[in-house]
């Protein structure tokens, strides 16, 4: 059995951008005023009246290639279990270099402990055995899955098996763990 | 990156970066007109004698180069030439200003741009041509102001943006190509009259130390250069050169599909009845102008639609502002009338035609305001009321 | 004086040429010169006298938006100023004089600069540019009246130049 | 592979990276994984529910130290399903939001200048009563008025009944959902409630006009929603703006503002006239068809087209679409409709369409909802007096109105406008000049009362007129009454005391019923508390109160909600039937069948201005909320991106709007250039610019909509006031404050 | 395309201002002391017989306290400088940072010694005779001078390249990423350090060499511009909006003036004029160098932060 891999996908068919991830992840994770750990991004293409738009409930992308674990200088930022990224604050001296690696712009310097931080993929609630990140939890469209990509059996393994999907730039050669269904 | 010149209207460099290539630009220019020897009043002054044709020969040389290169390069379309801003004619002022700035030429030796590089060059004289030149400045405000002769002889005549290409009725390049070759002819013509000028005033005695160029070596080459420019833009440029994009375009639109487009609420769609009488058109938003004055509110992008009693002219529109995109309605008025206000009564036979009637018939009852009376139908029996309970679930917002 | 700097009128036509070319493609409009005194004097009419400068005819036009000074025109007199002045220094011509004629005093020579200036400033506040906005940029982009106006400078300056040839020869 | 072999390469892969990635991470003075808990979970959980939109959805409030940590949703709430919307899950930025009224308020310089004086409860609720007692002896009881919105109000409408005044309204009626209310009951003999009885879930074709389900934010029907998007249901949306639901349509129609009814007509024509239609359901339910059908002829799509702007093949297609899902097909009849002042016809309309579809009471369409049981609490009968409400000059006007009107007890308070007019107000949880039309007129309103007090949790507008200013505790900090709506699976939910009430602030049964004792009422306020009120109605159902307390809900077993399920669907308009032609409006003097008239197009220079939601507010009520405001800060005006480029405008410059009565904003916003808007329109987000100082947050912030809102086009079947009907220009930030 | 975002975190939208000027002034001290360290490693190398003027010899000492002052500056940029020390409990490969933290290790020793063993003799005897404890330490050190020499080439250049790689390994910000940053920082390090040493009291050959190279290295600089440059015309969408940035872009009239014109290209002409006449290169290109210095990390510190995939479409997207 291979070591579980979490990751997410978020429904971009069914997310109407109500931000009501980024509300619970604030409040669960109990984030200072003025700083948010996902966001919502929308991007509307075309002229009127022929217009596509895609909404997208965004955040860490967990890359398994990622920038921001390359460029930490003492380690902070590093692959946690399950395969996340993770900062460790007690190591961070807060140079930044993992911001300006970051392709997504993800991550931010928490003004009172001064070190980096983002998303956990709410590691806290996944190391009790919850199945259930604050922001899947919340959704009313039930666009946010989150689950082990590694279990051929998770609902996450197969919607992506089920469904297109594509990841947050791609070029940047990061191989995110967070899926965007189309 | 669309690399069509020119950038700065394009919002290219920004605006700081626009103004640094004003810097080098000019810097180039103020060198070119030092190094020629325009920073000396004397010589200037030459050319009116004709023992020193300099000004001439330079003003022309320079025009040229820049015209060949202007209208080849726009020939094959890497200058889009209708946001190069070229001089409107205002006729009767630039005939008279022309002359006066020709007489305070010769009286002060230079004339403002010189000037500036003569001053530079630690010219005192330049200094006062200069000073002359704020007070004439403001003297011409003052008169513009309080002078209603001085008034209207400024503001006459249209500031239409007339070309030659366009009042000649040819094409940009080979006039170009004619005027390079015309500027050959006036150059050596040029030296022959000068050295003759020169001699004779020689001759009499005159003063012309400090200003006569002797040394004309490079004459011959720089000729065979701008006849070699002159016979490139003549024939490539012609080859290559697309329909003038300084004529104002003016494309054809059928009465059905501007009332479509009216009905789509196109944004910049703007309609303008050119008639001088006439309220019948029944178009929301109408507009009203006459051929020879445009409002002054046109936007540029605007797609502007004219109507006249019948098919209009683009040619009629010569005075309109570059900007909009113009439209003529095919047939004008009339055709409007009679395919958009007329119901359609011919007979149709096949099931498309039917339905494009139909679509036609329904939008000609809107332009009209004939709402579609709804049939009045019979009333249904009188009923008695239920019994029973009424739910009525409530509330929120 | 040292004849022998001046470039020949051909190569330094071309230069000037290009010169107005690049302007031409760069900033989409010609050269000129007297833009700079009628910007520099709205600016300076802006300054004692906002009200008066912005009913002004001549001048509202430049007050309207912004600093009349911010503009391509006169940053590009700034640069001939430099440019002049980089020619005149590498070619030797650095001098403190009053170009003359022998046949004239000093204090004549300058009074008819100051007439011919004030002709000019009018004149080019008339015709809407001067020899470089309207005969140079006008003439290089065939504009009709620039042509006309070119015309008449020769014709104004031929007319008259008999009169004040002492000035000059 | 051997499992072996697999392990070693896996070996020597991690001994390669740990040599690339330099000395491991685990070297000296790490701390390995470290997981650092946030602690939001509660240590005790309480279920209740929401209140920050009027949904109503189970939550389930985590407490920590005192304090509410954080809130989820309720699994096992019908209306949440274990989830929420931005809102629900942002309570605790209302609940700790530092600009709370925090004590009772007494006027001490004149109405409006907004100058207070905190005082006890006592002197604060004496004062009320005298008020109150003042307005009783000197004019009747008549002439004292409530507008309330939010569920607490159960209250005070309580109070008031036992007090004798008629004049009961809530501005969610006239200015919001009635002439759908209305518009649906004069066909089907039945309103569609709320939560609506849409069948979203298992629809195959959803048609939304103008109804922007996703900004609008109704936790359970957007989860139906994302599930009929999920089951690939079509979706239709009818809107100027391409809003979110626009994005998820395989239609999207940008309709000329105001034309929707055209495009209604036209729809039936296609399905009555080309085919399409249920004959079933018509024939067997069917009244006044023949006239119906009649009346449809000439509206064919190509009539509809210059009308609408929508070609007649679209229409056609639609049309087609609608018929082929029929009968799990739903044209949605909107919430907020009160748009042009045609509005009941326009919803009848709509609740014709869907006649026509034959949806009603079947599975995908419409449900015919139920209610738990509930006893009422023992207490003595409140006599009715006979008082008529002021709220109409003429008892003949909107003859079909079934509530008092708001905007019409508002008038009544300026003299002339009714047999009596009105002298005092009590205003609970709503800010009226931010919901009634033209605000000019109720501060007119409001300078001519004798009292006004208000109740509410923050200092909106309204409280700086007041004259007593009560502070009510938030809805996480007190009890009230149990919630019972009709819902297709029927159930009574239970709001519960999270934490003891912040400051001095009072949960309103407390207001009301001390209100009571101070004016002789006090046998209509017989319980001990309202904790004890509930329960003993929860009781007297035979609902075992402790589970209910527990699971924060208690569902009941649902009788068929549709004709799939075994429903034998029952109509009870005057017919009995499904009401195609309406004698009741043919005897008032309305076109028995719904007749388009057009509205105009904005004047050269203007705009339409639209206004509509959020996800992350409830219009004004929330915009102090700072939480929610993360993900939102301000509104911005919307505006066509041609539109914009023709004009010069640009992306995120300020603006002020002025409209077409020269009313100007009172602040300026972004300006949102996009492409997702009709050219003649533009949209702004209801509920910013709010003026409020002590609203620190969100004073300022914004173009407040309901202050260019000076026009309405009142519907004069029932009311409803129009509001679509405003034009505005938009004015350059630079310019305005060049002048100013 | 339109594209908002709900995220309004600080220093990261709208645009990313996590570097400031400490940054800046970092980079370039670190490039000047870079360049200080290989040239007056290659001139201790180069004289064999001749010694080098007193300012040359003396100079290694400026350069501990300027990279004192480069460090300086990157401790006050840290969010949370008590934990600076966890910079030297491990070393990652990967990590830009953490080269350029080991680095400073090397630099600081190699720059010492070096200084201590070009400093006069008699100076250096002075204080062996107070500290006659350093005396094995001191003569040591002067021995092995010429290993110092070839050591302080070494770390001074990957002093260098690290100054660069700092912003060159950012796959995120496409004004940034390029393997030319590398060797642009170096060249350009070595050029304002040679500029920096022309600002001393040295002789006239020592003049000549470092102004003729210095014309040389700003040629090579220019051309590395130029494929820097070309090579982002020649990336996707990304780099063509960052490389809009200096073209049309807010940074276009600074980096063109202050840069190319002012900082490379005039100096470059007065250089070579100055090289050409057989004159002694004075202060003023020296000057203008190190302002051109300056102002490109300056710009690339602060323009990179604007540059990124934010309006990008993703793959496959649309």
């Amino acid at each position: 059995m291979l070591e579980q891999q979490f990751g997410m996908t978020v429904d971009t068919r069914t997310c109407v951008g109500c931000a009501a991830c980024v509300i619970a992840c604030k409040t669960e994770n109990r984030l200072a005023e003025g700083y948010v750990r996902n966001w919502i991004t929308t991007q509307t293409r075309g002229r009127f009246p022929e217009l596509v738009m895609t909404i997208r409930s965004e955040r860490c992308n967990h890359c398994r290639s990622a920038a921001c674990v390359r460029a930490c200088p003492t380690g902070a930022s590093h692959y946690a279990a399950g395969g996340t990224v993770q900062v460790t604050g007690s190591k961070c001296t807060g140079c930044k270099a993992c911001m300006a690696a970051c392709p997504y712009d993800a991550r931010y310097v928490d003004e009172q402990s001064g070190t980096v931080d983002k998303c956990t993929f709410c590691n806290h609630r996944t190391s009790r055995g919850m199945a259930t990140t604050a922001c899947q939890e919340v959704c009313p469209t039930r666009s946010i899955v989150f689950g082990d990509l590694n279990d051929p059996d998770s609902e996450i393994s197969h919607l992506l098996a089920q469904r297109d999907w594509y990841t947050l730039k791609p070029d940047a050669g990061t191989r995110p763990s967070h899926y965007f269904l189309k | 990156m669309d690399l069509t010149f020119p950038w700065l209207p394009r919002g290219f460099f920004g605006e700081q970066g626009g103004l640094l290539t004003a810097l080098l630009i000019g810097a180039v220019f103020g060198f070119a007109l030092e190094r020629a020897g325009f920073g000396n009043g004397r010589k200037l002054a030459a050319q009116f004698y004709l023992y020193d044709m300099t000004v001439f020969k330079v003003m022309f040389t320079a025009i040229v180069t820049a015209m060949v290169g202007l209208y080849a390069l726009s020939g094959v379309g890497l200058v889009q030439l209708d946001l190069v801003w070229i001089n409107p004619t205002y006729l009767a002022p630039q005939l008279l200003g022309g002359f006066l700035l020709g007489v305070g030429f010769i009286v002060s030796g230079l004339c403002p741009g010189t000037a500036f590089v003569s001053l530079v060059s630690g010219k005192l004289d330049a200094l006062v041509v200069l000073v002359g030149v704020f007070l004439g400045v403001l003297l011409f405000a003052f008169g513009l102001d309080g002078l209603p002769a001085l008034e209207a002889l400024y503001t006459s005549g249209s500031g239409e943006v007339l070309t030659l290409p366009g009042l000649l009725g040819i094409s940009g390049s080979w006039l170009a190509a004619g005027v390079a070759l015309m500027a050959l002819g006036a150059f050596i013509g040029a030296e022959k009259v000068e050295e003759r000028m020169a001699a004779r005033l020689k001759k009499n005695g005159a003063d012309l130390d400090g200003s006569r160029v002797t040394d004309s070596r490079g004459k011959y080459w720089a000729m065979g250069s701008l006849l070699a420019l002159s016979l490139l833009a003549a024939t490539a440029a012609p080859m290559l050169e697309q329909e003038n994009p300084r004529q104002l375009v003016a494309s054809g639109v059928r009465p059905l599909p501007l009332a479509e487009r009216i009905i789509a609420h196109e944004p910049a769609l703007r309609i303008l009845d050119l008639r001088e009488a006439g309220t019948d058109l029944r178009i929301p938003g109408l507009g009203k102008a006459s051929p020879t004055s445009p409002p002054a509110d046109l936007l540029p992008g605007q797609h502007v639609v004219l109507i006249a009693e019948g098919d209009l002219d683009a040619k009629d529109l010569a005075g309109w502002p570059q900007g909009p995109e113009y439209e003529v309605l095919e047939g004008g008025a009339q055709a409007w009338k009679e395919q958009v206000l007329t119901p359609l009564e011919a007979e149709v036979y096949n099931q498309e035609a039917l339905d494009r009637a139909k679509v036609q018939n329904e939008i000609c009852a809107w332009f009209n305001g004939t709402e579609s009376k709804a049939v009045s139908a019979p009333p249904p029996p009188v009923i008695q009321p239920a019994v029973g309970s009424r739910k009525k679930p409530k509330g929120g917002c | 004086m040292n004849t022998r700097s001046y470039w020949n009128p051909y190569l330094a036509g071309v230069l000037l040429g290009l010169a107005l070319l690049a302007a031409f493609v760069v900033a989409g409009q010609g050269l000129g010169a007297s833009a700079f005194p009628k910007r520099v004097i709205a600016g300076a009419c802006d300054v004692f006298s906002p009200e008066w400068t912005a009913g002004s005819a001549a001048f509202g036009k430049y007050v309207g938006s912004g600093n009349p000074l911010a503009n391509w025109l006169v940053v590009e007199v700034i640069g001939v100023l430099i440019g002049g002045f980089l020619g005149a220094v590498s070619a030797g011509r650095l001098k403190g004089e009053v170009v003359r004629s022998s046949n004239v005093t000093q204090g004549r020579r300058l009074f008819f600069a100051l007439l011919g200036g004030v002709i000019m400033g009018f004149a080019a506040s008339l015709g809407r540019g001067c020899t470089s906005g309207q005969a140079l940029s006008g003439g290089a982009s065939l504009a009709g009246g620039s042509w006309a106006f070119m015309m008449m400078v020769f014709a104004g300056g031929y007319a008259v130049a008999w009169f004040v040839r002492k000035q000059w020869i | 592979m051997e499992r072996r072999e697999f392990l070693k390469i896996g070996g020597a892969g991690a001994a390669g990276s740990v040599l690339l990635g330099g000395l491991g991470t685990d070297w000296f003075g790490s701390y390995g994984d470290e997981i650092k808990d946030p602690g939001s979970d509660g240590e005790k959980i309480v279920p209740s529910f929401c209140e920050l939109c009027f949904w109503k959805c189970g939550i389930l409030a985590h407490v920590r130290n005192g304090r509410v940590t954080k809130i989820t949703g309720n699994p096992k709430h019908p209306l949440s399903r274990g989830r929420l919307c931005p809102r629900g899950a942002g309570g605790t930025g209302l609940l700790y939001d530092p600009d709370r009224l925090q004590q009772p308020l007494v006027r001490v310089g004149k109405r409006g200048q907004q100058k207070f004086e905190a005082v006890s409860w006592d002197t604060a609720l004496d004062e009320v009563a005298e008020g109150f007692e003042k307005i009783r002896r000197q004019h009747g009881p008549e002439h004292l008025a409530l507008f309330y919105h939010g569920f607490g109000a159960n209250w005070m409408k309580h109070l008031f009944k036992a007090y004798g005044s008629p004049n009961i309204s809530a501005p969610s009626y006239a200015q919001c959902r009635g002439p759908r209310d209305v518009g649906f009951d004069l066909t089907f003999g039945s309103g569609v409630g709320s939560p609506e009885n849409t069948d979203m879930a298992n629809t195959r074709c959803l048609v939304l006009i103008g109804n922007h389900l996703g900004e609008n934010m109704h936790n359970t029907q957007v989860q139906d929603f994302s599930e009929a998007i999920r089951n690939r249901a079509d979706l239709i949306v009818v809107d100027p703006r391409f809003s979110v639901a626009a994005s998820k349509a395989r239609y999207w129609l940008p309709i000329r503002p105001g034309s929707d009814l055209a495009l209604l007509l036209a729809w039936a024509h296609v399905l009555v006239h080309e085919g399409g239609y249920d004959r079933e359901t018509v024939n067997q339910h069917g009244y006044g068809f023949d006239a119906f059908r009649e009346h449809l002829k000439s509206h064919t799509p190509e009539w509809a087209y210059p009308r609408t702007g929508i070609k007649p093949a679209v229409i056609r297609e639609t049309a087609a679409l609608m018929a082929g899902a029929a009968p799990r097909a739903i044209v949605h009849p909107g919430r907020h409709v009160t748009w042009y002042g045609d509005d009941t016809q326009r919803s009848r309309m709509i609740a014709l369409v869907n006649a026509l579809l034959g949806s009603w009471g079947r599975r995908g369409g419409f449900l015919v909802p139920s209610q738990v049981e509930l006893a009422d609490y023992p207490m003595p009968e409140i006599r009715k007096n006979g008082l008529q409400p002021a709220d109409r000059p003429a008892a003949s006007q909107y003859p079909l109105a079934d509530t008092v009107l708001a905007q019409g007890l508002c008038n009544a308070t300026i003299p002339g406008y009714h047999d009596y007019d009105l002298k005092g107000w009590m205003v609970y949880g709503s800010n009226l000049p931010t919901t009634l039309p033209d605000p000019r007129k109720t501060y007119e309103a409001i300078r001519k009362l004798d009292f006004l007090v208000t109740i509410d949790v923050l200092p909106a507008e309204i409280c700086g007129w007041s004259d007593v200013v009560l502070p009510e505790c938030t809805y996480l900090e007190r009890c009230d009454d149990l919630h019972n709506p009709y819902y297709k699976e029927p159930y009574v939910a239970v709001r519960q005391k999270v934490v003891e009430p912040l400051h001095q602030t009072k949960p309103g049964w407390w207001i009301a019923r001390e209100l009571a004792d101070r004016l002789g009422l006090e046998q209509f306020f017989p319980w001990k508390d309202s904790e004890e009120y509930a329960m003993e109605r929860a009781h007297g159902a035979g609902l075992d109160c402790e589970t209910l307390r527990r699971d924060g809900v208690a569902t009941g077993v649902s009788p068929p909600t549709c004709v799939e399920d075994g429903l034998r669907p029952e109509f009870w308009t005057d017919s009995g039937k499904i009401e195609f032609y309406s004698n009741r409006l043919q005897q008032a003097g309305f076109d028995p069948m719904p007749v388009y008239t057009d509205h105009g197009d904005p004047p050269a220079g203007y705009f339409r201005l639209l206004f509509g939601r959020t996800p992350t507010h409830t219009f004004g009520r929330t915009t102090n909320n700072r939480l929610l405001s993360e993900t939102f800060k301000g509104n911005e005006v919307w505006l066509n991106a041609e539109t914009a480029r023709l004009r010069g405008l640009k992306h995120g410059e300020q603006v002020y709007l002025q409209n077409q009565d020269g009313v100007r904003s009172s602040f300026s916003a972004p300006l949102k250039v996009t492409e997702r808007i009709r050219p003649d329109a533009v949209f702004l987000v209801h509920g910013y610019g709010r003026k409020a100082r002590e609203l620190r947050f969100a004073f300022g912030r914004g173009i407040d909509s309901a202050e260019l809102v000076t026009q309405a086009k009142v519907d004069p079947i029932m009311g409803g006031t129009g509001m679509n009907v405003n034009f505005v220009a938009i004015l350059r930030a630079e310019d305005v404050e060049e002048v100013a | 395309m339109e594209a908002t975002s709900t995220r309004a975190n600080p220093l990261v939208d709208p645009g990313l201002t996590i570097w400031n000027q400490d940054v800046a002034i970092y980079l370039f001290l670190g490039g000047i002391v870079a360049g200080v360290m290989i040239l007056s490693g290659a001139m201790r190398l180069w004289y064999k017989q001749e010694e080098p003027s007193l300012a040359l010899r003396l100079l290694p000492w400026g350069n501990l306290a300027l990279i004192s002052i480069g460090m300086f500056c990157l401790f006050l940029d840290l969010e949370n400088r008590f934990n600076s020390w966890r910079f030297y409990l491990v070393f990652k490969a990967y990590s830009p940072m953490s080269w350029g933290a080991w680095v400073l290790l090397l630099v600081y020793p190699v720059s010492a010694h070096m200084a201590w063993a070009e400093t006069p003799a008699h100076w250096r005897e002075t204080v062996l005779r107070k500290v006659p404890l350093l005396r094995p330490w001191g003569e040591w050190s002067v021995r092995a001078r010429r290993n110092f020499a070839a050591l302080s080439i070494v770390s001074g250049s990957v002093l260098g390249i690290y100054t660069g790689i700092l912003l060159g390994a950012m796959p995120s910000r496409p004004f940034w990423n390029s393997s030319l940053l590398g060797p642009l920082f170096l060249v350009s390090g070595v050029s304002t350090g040679a500029a920096f040493m022309l600002l001393f009291r040295l002789n006239q050959g020592e003049r000549r060499f470092l102004g003729f190279l210095d014309f040389l290295l700003i040629l090579a600089e220019l051309g590395i511009i130029a494929l820097w440059i070309i090579g982002m015309a020649a990336g996707g969408e990304a780099s063509l909006q960052a490389l809009k940035l200096i073209f049309g872009g807010p940074y276009t009239a600074a980096f063109w003036s202050l840069v190319i014109a002012l900082g490379l290209v005039t100096p470059a002409i007065a250089e070579f004029i100055e090289y050409k006449h057989r004159a002694i290169p004075g202060r003023g290109a020296a000057l203008l160098v190190l302002g051109g210095g300056f102002a490109l990390r300056w710009i690339m510190v602060y323009a990179g932060q604007h540059s990124g995939w934010a309006s990008e479409a993703s793959a496959g997207l649309f």
